[in-house]
């Protein structure tokens, strides 16, 4: 079992990310790709800029990879988060993932984005058409006390 | 007193016009003390939320946490990655 | 919108599978990979051969392909299925969704496999490390009345 | 009378040692007739479902579904893509 987790400045290279995974006990490889759109509630965005707390990012996402890993037992999972200046159609975030069998495959593979979403210190900022940017609004992470 | 270094990001850092703040805070205090503390400063720091999510040492952590000198406590505004 | 479906004799090539789907108004894709596993039930395979009843194969899956677009209104949809002999790790189903949304590409992707599994006709032999082969279990495709 | 034609797949096809026979139903016949026809024939015709899944012109069919001069049925083992 191989499980990695980074983030980077650098653009997300979808196939070296799929070629992390999958072995030949694997039936089941998913790849999820977050990408910039060009719209958001109707409204022209030209890119993103994904700012983190780099230091506490890059542990959270090893531990939500390490918990999905270990939840469904699936052999491989690699995930890379973007940051800084992002443009149309570029990769913010790319999971890949492999297992025996389809299903854990996707709920691993959902798991993970659905994580990000809720506890990556990971911020976008959109950059409209029309000239002004705003701060996306985002997900208030769970107080979660020490042990 | 113990001096412990509070960061701000994204809308905070936006905010407090910086993206980290040392602040003396007496023995035992605990990340809702912190905060307190900080919004009684006055513009711009009262213009942080009364109960924001906050990381102490990268850890997701609640506001009676006690603090400890040379802790970073991170003020986190709603995520947003993916 | 763009929607393909086809049965190949040729290896699968998921970086062109996934080059089919995506576009500035997507914000996510999500590449799906079938592959052949080296044990099946605790019995070591060497590889499967794939048989399909080819004319009516491609038109089931060009079928189920236009229903998971229409369902979930992806934006570009392609599903390539392979025929013939495979050896372990060789790709026998590849899915590529995009869609504006993560939901929508996760649904509509688990739907194309899910009812390839149930309609698609297609059977696989395995072949085992012992000599011997044998079919696949299957499952009963619903007699559906022509209308 | 009408002549289908009976297509064999897959472990049906090892089974009966032939993709394809030519088969005379009487008019008006129905898919259940022809798969009752085949296996009153013997072996190794019998040795076929008397309900398997059938498809008639491509296209998933019931067994009432009525025949004509020209039709392909076939015989649909248990399917396994993926």
């Amino acid at each position: 079992m191989s499980v990695h987790a980074a983030l980077t400045v650098d653009p997300v290279e979808p196939a070296a990310v799929l070629g992390c995974v999958g072995g030949s006990g694997d039936g089941a490889v998913i790849l999820f790709l977050g990408t910039v759109r060009d719209h958001a509630d109707g409204r022209p965005v030209l890119g993103i800029r994904y700012d983190a707390y780099e230091a506490m990012a890059s542990d959270v996402l090893r531990e939500i990879a390490g918990e999905a890993a270990d939840r469904w037992g699936v052999d491989d999972l690699t995930v890379i988060h973007r940051t800084g200046e992002l443009s149309v159609g570029e990769v913010s975030v790319a999971i890949a993932v492999s297992s025996p069998h389809r299903a854990e495959a996707y709920d691993a593979s959902r798991f993970v984005i659905e994580e990000i979403k809720k506890r990556l210190p990971v911020w976008k900022k959109e950059r409209y058409a029309d000239g002004q940017d705003s701060w996306v609004q985002g997900t208030t992470p769970e107080p979660v006390p020490r042990s | 007193m113990a001096t412990v270094t509070a960061l701000f990001f994204a809308a905070y850092r936006d905010l407090v016009g910086s993206g980290s703040v040392a602040v003396e805070v007496p023995d035992g205090a605990t990340v809702a003390d912190l905060v307190a503390s900080l919004r009684g400063r006055g513009a711009p720091f009262d213009g942080l939320p009364s109960e924001p999510a906050v990381a102490v040492n990268r850890s997701y952590a609640a506001h009676s946490e006690p603090l400890r000198a040379g802790d970073e406590v991170a003020f986190i505004p709603p995520v947003a990655g993916g």
